[in-house]
């Protein structure tokens, strides 16, 4: 690493730090050598407004450390200095946002898992105006009247002034979250794929690798992932053993190599499994571009896998827990492990002069090769009674002093950066030591995040002070995560997975995890939860107040709901609650952990469903032709359709008059191809439709058609259409645009559960078939000249297969306008040329196009439903008027129809109502009632299901479904509205030609 | 996304492939006009709901379009086994 | 009880908070009560506490499985309206809302209801006319309900996207002022003190495991993990688990149980000043006082106990979300979890007498009874008081489904939350 | 590494019925029916799709007439033809199942969805059908007016896919 390149790096370092007025010293904490970054490639970064040399392979946290600074956040209810904790996924403390262009602002970013890029830039949160000289730390002051849940017990004010949501919670809200969101939309784009594998390995440290090589030897299919930029976890910082013969370092390198030759096995860093989800499915979240200065045009910020395994093998390590003690939050206290990793694996000093404390082997570690490194280690203060075994040996051996059985009673703080600590002895002599990081440990918990989602069960286990995941079919837990507390360990279990032989481990400094000692300060501010400043007292005195599970002193102190959720804190949390309670930890449990692991992206989630890919568009073949047209359309479930064909200037209430009033004169064309086609044949075609419709339909004819309704099992109406018969055993059904999927779903789940006897099949056609409606008094003339066979005589209600203008279409003579009227389906091709002979033909007669609009007048003057808008689900075919089936056997629904409530006379049914004043149109929705101006809570006796102005009439109609409605013809209401009722009479619904004289034409 | 064995396709499908039908083994009576009204709302409506195993129907609607039935503990959300409709509740 | 105050609150800081008192007893199953409340979540313990505050029935035990507050109270994203379409439902929700108004006073804890509205968008012609029935009907109760045009849409909630590009448009909007959320913890632990203050055993950890009836069919007591608890009134309001429970008595439901899942964002700055839903793309968000944006997703499409659901529940949600709240995208997901919501044909409760004498139900409220807590526990001690249904619960009897008298909302496209 | 392609119109045609109908209409089409789940058939330039159980997609060049309503008349069964119902898409290419994989959860591995295999299933929002002719090649049959949405996805899928 150092030679020519380092020089150069050093020579910009210098120039740098001289363009920056020596406001820094580049680097100070740097060690000369080591470390696994790019010490020839220099990166500028940004923290806070100010400038600071870091190097290719940093972290924003190991880059800030190497620059000396420790204060990086505030915490969220006390605004306390905060400095880095750890080193990886669990930092409850250093939380920044970090800047890019536009809408690229992201808050609440871990530093220690940014990765360095040329140009980052980072600012601190919930501070105000700076981090050193934050206001927010008032609340520090209230401190005793803020304990937790303090706002259950206050904030009201007096009954009946709303103090809360008026004064308040504003104030409260001010001190909401930690940092902003962003204003802008964001700009990147996110991407997600599904795979599949035989074994998936989370967590690519010793124990994961060792189970990679393994199954990857076998030929399984294998994906390998790790959150971290480079895989390895804690061999990274193994610099002691050799493993296989090699150092430790090597043999990662080795083993990554070969993974990366082998074809059935995918080694994926920078992924985070973030959840287990049942049956093996698991969700991962890959980092793509954010540790790039310049992202790709095309590469998505963040991809999601979501890996389905026959296999799951977790490996996923354990974590440290930090000291209790008074004021262990300050910045410059950091956890021994991490303080390591800086080290050894960026090549920073987090300290030069530093005392560790600790209950756990682990840390001696961190001593030692902080020792190694130059740093002054005054002296190691161990927990526990006694330090014995190879590790304190080697400390002793090294000269530091080691005190045992002691206490940390206090930090110190100067410029907010701790300097000194005081430390207790086990004879109760206590003595201030002057340094600038105190390094902690209070053991490890494993990280059983993964386990836990796949609900795998927790066992208590003493030595490590913590719980262990049980196995469950198809998930494994291996390495530290299971309790493995060497390194040999780790290996071992990933080979003996797959039966194979472990690669041997030699020189190895054994290393034990220390019991989960937590020391339960008495007073002053021991925090737990670091992120929302939970201290001791304040668990203490939730399970004073009776909030005695764990669950409820989480919620009530908010211990464990930050964006760590509890990674650091939680054991103590629930070590605590246990003391509090006078039960064993193993007797208090954990509460439950959830899906993410670490926070995903709302984008990583959504992926790539924005704009026109969040739900498909579905468009007829005639779209482009209403396009042209100029038409305005609607979204009927994912249909586009026209709604109108407004000319020039035209409002649509304009555009509709005319084109009912030309339809009704002459003719209009109108596209129907969204209504849901079903072809039913077989030998039981027919029994099968008469079993499901309300309608007789054994005896249909072929070559005729008839509206039939469709009832769910309850009676209710769900869908109508036109039944038409082709040949014995041969059926077209239409559907409502909305019911095509669930009519089908419905049909089949009789066909194949109910009467699997019958010998029917069912295919949709919905797609292949466009329909033009041509409609109108001239409709048949338009049409004769283009069919090859004569239709002058087809009766309403027929259908016929002929061709048409060249096209093999299906003509039914049907009518939703009450005027006599075609339906011409053709093959979707056929449809724009079809469309376009018609068009011709129309013009030259008057005719008009016309959209829903204006079909949802015509039928509405005609007094046919629209499912949906007459029906609610809650509707009869008796209070639509319809036919009941009365004379049919059975029919799916009826048996329901005979309910004492289906039997009720006030039932709603279906009237047609006439405003007083014929001008007047009503809202859709309004309600009915007796009097003009009813006093609140007077009950409606129905509602308006359809309100338009009738061109036809020249007056507004409405349909409504009104309670005994078919008794009241002719009695006057009133539709309440904001400006008191209008006045309305009830008539039929049926508003034109009753007769159908039109429709007979 | 729970992973489902087709009994018709032969094969574990996932989740997004199917259709839950709810309970299965409901039985339409054979002539529901013969049913008294509570009758009629316990083949309607009333279901056991079980903590434990839990019979229900699931369509391939997105694969052959098969109804089908399968063995699930409700609890756990594993699948015990997958049968054709019309097969009894296996034990 | 003593009362909480700013006063007690300086005068427990002096003393360090030590003095505080359990909230509530933690109770030990005396052998028999007047009548046993199966379920501890905020409308069993909100039941007890209106039979002990209003019907004079003191000798009441609360028997939970597990934590108190913990099931589906622990977990909804607590967004409180009464804007239903059918009169029966405007009754029971509006009952509620108006407890809601003074319910912090009442129980001497702050519940932190915060009417900051919530609004119901419309993405299509259809979901107007479903919205504004639904606000000309509340305006003939006295219910208020408002339509917003897309631009007083975006006023009230500035982060909204109303580019009339979007997939789904947001066309407009029906907004209730008075209803927007509440503190879910804080209600069942509010209800748990003030009823525990009035005499209410609350007994937790106690899985009730059977329920014992005698000869003539009646009711005699609860079996629990704990022993045999007698009582001649027992009332099940279990959520989730009702069906299991009823079927100890030997009733089957019309109820299926599924995963509704929920999930909230790291949190931020305010940025969302209000409650907003969509059911058309099924987004449902609001945002804590503590800053996480909570947002409500999906049911699974199973049945299950599990408390967990798919991924792909979350992720649908999100995207609906993003699409209408483009600045949230960067925003992370910190937790997402699952409830057991109970179904029932209509998507309203069943609040009442069952078959069995002595045994009371109150269970359906699927994936929207939050916001009826305090009305249904009132209703429904009533209920239990004196024997039949109270007047506002008459309508959610059992029987509707055997007569025909559903109380759709679900048809009325209402999705309830 | 994908290449999408739209492919040219074609005869489609739904068929239900029992293994007579299938023997029958095998004579008539000119290859036998697959039982087989999931499998497709084909022979020239004619093939045979299993839907599901006693269902099948036949699919032929745009225009083929092939003899099967004669040769079917006295047996129950239904034929409907489908043909303009659907759009075909082409995938070429060692990353197609990679693209696919963004929007369809099944297992695409060779192994597991083998040459010759083919079953309806989803893609993102909608529902397709999708078939594995050669190790590289793909046919997606796509609801008409699901086609747009088919194509837009899965060249949004292509942009910066990962090479695995
Ligand atoms: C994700 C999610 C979001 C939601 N969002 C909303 C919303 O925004 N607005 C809204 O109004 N509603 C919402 N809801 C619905 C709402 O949460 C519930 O309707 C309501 O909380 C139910 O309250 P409860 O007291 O009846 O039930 P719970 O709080 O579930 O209480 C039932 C109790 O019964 C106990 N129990 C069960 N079996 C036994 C037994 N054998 N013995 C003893 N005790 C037993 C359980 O442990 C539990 O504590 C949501 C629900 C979920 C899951
Ligand atoms: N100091 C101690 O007392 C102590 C404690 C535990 C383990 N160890 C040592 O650590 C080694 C154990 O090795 P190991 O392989 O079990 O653990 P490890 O820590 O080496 O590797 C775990 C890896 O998993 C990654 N990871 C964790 N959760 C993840 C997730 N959800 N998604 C993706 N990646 C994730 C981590 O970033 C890490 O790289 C042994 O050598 C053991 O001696 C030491
Ligand atoms: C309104 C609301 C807000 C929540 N906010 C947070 C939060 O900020 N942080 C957190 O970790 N969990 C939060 N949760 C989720 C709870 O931690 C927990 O997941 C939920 O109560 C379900 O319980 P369980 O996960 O223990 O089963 C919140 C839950 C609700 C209902
Ligand atoms: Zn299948």
């Amino acid at each position: 690493m150092i030679g020519a390149s380092r020089q150069e790096g050093m020579m910009q370092r210098l120039l740098v730090g001289r363009m920056f007025q020596g406001r820094l010293v580049p680097d100070s904490m740097r060690t000369e050598a080591g470390g696994r970054i790019d010490r020839a490639r220099d990166l500028r970064f940004r923290f806070d407004g100010v400038d600071y040399l870091g190097c290719e392979g940093d972290t924003l946290a190991s880059a800030l450390l190497a620059n000396g600074i420790h204060l990086v956040g505030r915490s969220f209810k006390y605004h306390r200095p905060r400095g880095i904790l750890s080193a990886g996924a669990e930092e409850p403390n250093a939380l920044v946002t970090l800047r890019r262009d536009g809408g690229r602002t992201t808050p609440n970013l871990r530093a220690t898992q940014i990765e360095l890029y040329e140009g980052l830039e980072a600012t601190s949160q919930n501070r105000w105006p700076s981090l050193s000289t934050d206001f927010g730390a008032l609340a520090s002051l209230a401190a005793p009247l803020l304990p937790a849940g303090f706002f259950y017990k206050t904030m009201l004010g007096p009954r009946g002034w709303k103090l809360w949501h008026r004064l308040f919670e504003p104030l409260l809200r001010r001190g909401a979250g930690l940092g902003h969101a962003p204003t802008q939309p964001d700009p990147d784009r996110y991407a997600r794929y599904h795979d599949h594998c035989d074994v998936l390995i989370v967590g690519a440290g010793p124990a994961g690798l060792a189970a990679a090589l393994a199954a990857g030897r076998e030929g399984q299919r294998v994906i390998l992932c790790d959150e971290q930029a480079e895989p390895g976890g804690t061999l990274l910082t193994e610099i002691r053993a050799l493993v296989d013969g090699i150092p430790a370092r090597e043999f990662l390198a080795r083993s990554l190599a070969e993974l990366s030759a082998m074809p059935n096995v995918r080694v994926m860093p920078r992924t985070t499994a973030f959840g287990l989800y049942p049956h093996n499915h698991a969700g991962l979240a890959e980092r793509v571009t954010d540790h790039l200065a310049a992202p790709g045009q095309d590469l998505p910020r963040e991809r999601l896998w979501q890996i389905r395994a026959a296999r799951v093998v977790l490996a996923t390590g354990a974590i440290e827990r930090p000291l209790l003690f008074p004021n262990n939050d300050r910045p410059g206290v950091m956890l021994a492990g991490a303080a390591r990793d800086y080290l050894l694996r960026y090549g920073v000093k987090v300290g030069n002069h530093v005392v560790i404390a600790t209950a756990c082997d682990s840390a001696y570690l961190t001593a030692l090769d902080l020792a190694a490194a130059g740093v002054e280690v005054k002296v190691v203060l161990d927990l526990r009674s006694s330090a014995e075994g190879p590790l304190p040996e080697a400390v002793r051996k090294a000269g530091i002093p080691i005190l045992t059985g002691g206490r940390v009673l206090g930090t110190h703080l100067r410029r907010l950066r701790l300097d000194s600590v005081l430390l207790g002895r086990a004879d109760g002599r206590t003595r201030w030591f002057d340094c600038d990081a105190l390094l902690v440990s209070n053991g490890h918990t494993p990280t059983a995040h993964l386990a836990a989602h796949a609900r795998a069960p927790m066992h208590w286990n003493d030595t490590w002070g913590a719980f262990l995941p049980g196995s469950i079919e198809g998930v494994a837990s291996i390495g530290a995560c299971a309790g493995a507390t060497t390194l040999a360990e780790a290996l071992a279990q990933g080979a003996a997975l797959f039966a194979a032989v472990p690669p041997p481990v030699e020189a190895e400094l054994p290393i034990a995890p220390a019991p989960g000692t937590l020391q339960g300060a008495e007073t002053g501010c021991v925090f737990v939860d670091l992120q929302n400043d939970v201290t001791a007292q304040d668990i203490r005195m939730a399970v004073g107040e009776g909030f005695r599970s764990v669950e409820h002193v989480k919620r009530y102190t908010a211990g464990g709901l930050g964006t760590d959720q509890g990674k650091t804190g939680n054991m103590a949390l629930f070590a605590l609650t246990a003391a509090a309670s006078g039960l064993a930890p193993a007797q208090v449990g954990t509460t439950t952990f959830r899906p993410p692991y670490t926070p995903v992206t709302f984008g990583t989630l959504a992926g790539p469903a924005r704009g026109d890919l969040f739900d498909p568009v579905r468009t007829t073949p005639l779209h482009d032709k209403a396009v042209a047209e100029a038409a305005v359309f609607e979204d009927v479930g994912p249909w586009k359709r026209a709604r109108y064909f407004p000319r020039k200037g035209e409002t649509m209430h304009e555009a509709v008059a005319r084109e009912v009033a030309a339809t009704r004169a002459t003719a209009g064309m109108f596209d129907a191809s969204t209504l849901g086609k079903i072809e039913v044949m077989g030998p039981d075609a027919a029994e099968f439709l008469n079993r499901l419709y309300v309608n007789a339909l054994t005896g249909l004819k072929p070559g005729s058609c008839r509206y039939a309704v469709m009832l769910s099992e309850a009676g209710f109406v769900m869908d109508d259409g036109i039944v038409a018969r082709l040949a014995e055993n041969h059926f077209h059904v239409t559907t409502t645009t909305g019911g095509a999927a669930r009519v089908l779903h419905h049909m089949e789940d009789y066909r194949q559960t109910e009467w699997p006897d019958l010998r029917v099949w069912l295919t949709s056609t919905t797609e292949h078939w466009a329909v033009i409606a041509l409609q109108g008094p001239k409709a048949r003339e338009i049409l004769i000249p283009l069919c090859e066979a004569d239709i002058s005589a087809l009766p309403h209600m027929a259908v016929r297969d002929l061709t048409i203008a060249g096209a093999p279409a299906r003509l039914m003579r049907v009518s939703f306008t009450g005027e006599l009227g075609f339906e011409v389906n053709v093959p979707a091709r056929h449809a724009p040329p079809l469309w376009d002979a018609l068009r011709a033909r129309l013009a030259a007669i008057g005719g008009t196009l016309y959209g829903t609009e204006a079909m949802h007048v015509m039928r509405a003057e005609k007094g046919y439903i629209i499912i949906g808008q007459e029906t609610d689900g809650t509707v009869t075919p008796g209070d639509l008027g319809l036919p009941e089936g009365r004379a049919k056997p059975d029919f799916v629904g009826k048996r329901s129809l005979t309910r004492p409530d289906m039997l009720l006379p006030d039932r709603r049914q279906l009237v047609g109502l006439l405003t007083e004043n014929p001008a007047v149109m009503l809202e859709e929705g309004a309600q009915l009632v007796t009097e003009a101006s009813p006093p609140p809570g007077t009950p409606a006796l129905g509602h308006v299901t359809s309100a338009y102005h009738s061109p036809a009439l020249g007056r507004s109609i409405a349909l409504a479904l009104l309670a005994g409605g078919r008794t009241r013809l002719g009695q006057r209401l009133f539709v309440a509205g904001p400006r008191g009722g209008i006045a309305v009479t009830v008539a039929p619904p049926v508003f034109l030609d009753p007769e159908g004289a039109r429709l007979h034409g | 996304m729970l992973i489902i064995r087709c009994p018709y396709c032969e094969a574990n499908r996932p989740e997004p492939e199917f259709r839950h039908a709810g309970a299965a083994h409901i039985v339409r009576p054979l002539d529901p006009s013969a049913t008294t009204d509570a009758e009629w709302a316990e083949f309607l409506y009333h279901r056991d709901n079980p903590r434990g195993t839990v019979a229900e129907r699931w369509r391939h609607i997105h694969g052959c379009g098969r109804f089908f039935n399968a063995l699930r503990d409700t609890v756990s959300d594993r699948i015990l086994s997958t049968y054709p409709a019309g097969q009894g509740r296996p034990e | 009880m003593r009362r909480f105050s700013l006063a007690t609150l300086l005068r427990e800081a002096l003393r360090g908070h030590t003095g505080w008192a359990p909230q509530w007893r933690d109770a030990t199953p005396k052998p028999a009560y007047d009548a046993i409340i199966v379920g501890a979540g905020g409308h069993g313990l909100a039941t007890a506490y209106y039979l002990a505050a209003e019907c004079g029935v003191r000798n009441v035990a609360v028997v939970e499985k597990g934590w108190l507050g913990g099931g589906n109270t622990a977990r909804n994203t607590t967004i409180i309206r009464s804007n239903y379409l059918w009169e029966e439902s405007e009754a029971i929700y509006e009952h509620s809302l108006k407890l809601w108004e003074d319910l912090s006073h009442a129980l001497n804890y702050n519940t932190m209801y915060s009417p900051r509205g919530v609004m119901m968008l419309a993405h299509t012609v259809h979901d107007e006319q479903v919205l504004k029935r639904h606000i000309h009907a509340n305006r003939l109760a006295g219910i208020d309900n408002e339509w917003l045009s897309p631009r007083e849409a975006q006023e009230f909630c500035p982060i909204l996207n109303t580019d009339p590009a979007l997939r789904y448009p947001v066309l407009g909007a029906a907004l209730q002022r008075r209803g927007g959320v509440a503190r879910h913890d804080a209600v069942a632990w509010g209800y748990a003190r003030a009823a525990s203050a009035l005499g209410v055993d609350i007994i937790q950890n106690c899985a009730v495991t059977g329920i014992r009836r005698g000869a003539d069919g009646a009711v005699q007591g609860v079996e629990t993990e704990r022993g045999f608890i007698a009582a001649p009134q027992v009332g099940v309001v279990a959520a989730g688990h009702t069906s299991v429970l009823m079927a100890m008595a030997g009733v089957r439901m019309p109820l299926e149980s599924f995963p509704l899942q929920a999930l909230v964002s790291e949190p931020v700055k305010p940025v969302m000043p209000c409650v907003v839903m969509s059911n058309t793309i099924h987004a449902y968000i609001s945002q804590s006082d503590k800053g996480e944006l909570v947002i409500g997703a999906g049911t699974d499409v199973y049945t299950s106990y599990s408390q967990r659901g798919g991924l792909h529940i979350a992720s649908d949600t999100l995207e609906a979300i993003c699409e209408l709240f483009p600045t949230v995208r960067r925003l992370r997901m910190l937790r997402s979890w699952g409830g057991i919501v109970d179904v029932t044909p209509d998507r309203s409760p069943i609040i009442g007498t069952t078959p069995v004498p002595g045994l009371f139900v109150n269970c359906g409220w699927g994936t929207g009874g939050f916001k009826a807590t305090p009305g249904s526990g009132h209703v429904f001690a009533h209920t239990i008081a004196k024997g039949t249904p109270h007047p506002i619960a008459a309508p959610f009897a059992l029987d509707r489904f055997r007569t025909g008298r559903l109380i759709d909302e679900a048809a009325a496209a209402a999705v309830a939350h | 590494m994908v290449e999408i392609m739209v492919l040219p119109p074609a005869r489609r045609m739904v068929l239900w019925g029992d293994t007579a109908v299938a023997d029958r209409a095998g004579a008539a089409f000119g290859l036998a029916l697959p039982h087989q789940p999931c499998r497709a058939v084909e022979a020239g330039t004619r093939a045979a799709l299993w839907l599901g159980p006693g269902e099948w997609l036949l699919l032929g060049p745009d225009g083929d007439d092939p003899p099967l309503a004669p040769a079917l008349a006295d047996l129950p069964h239904s034929l409907v033809e489908i043909s303009d119902g659907f759009a075909a898409l082409a995938l070429h290419g060692p990353g197609a199942a990679r693209a696919l994989s963004a929007g369809c959860p099944l297992d695409l591995h060779e192994a597991a969805f083998p040459v010759g295999m083919v079953t309806r299933t989803v893609l993102g929002r909608i529902g397709i059908t999708l078939w594995r002719r050669a190790a590289a090649e793909w046919r997606l049959e796509v609801p008409r007016s699901h086609a747009a949405y088919a194509e837009d996805f899965l060249a949004e899928a292509t942009r910066g896919m990962p090479g695995f």
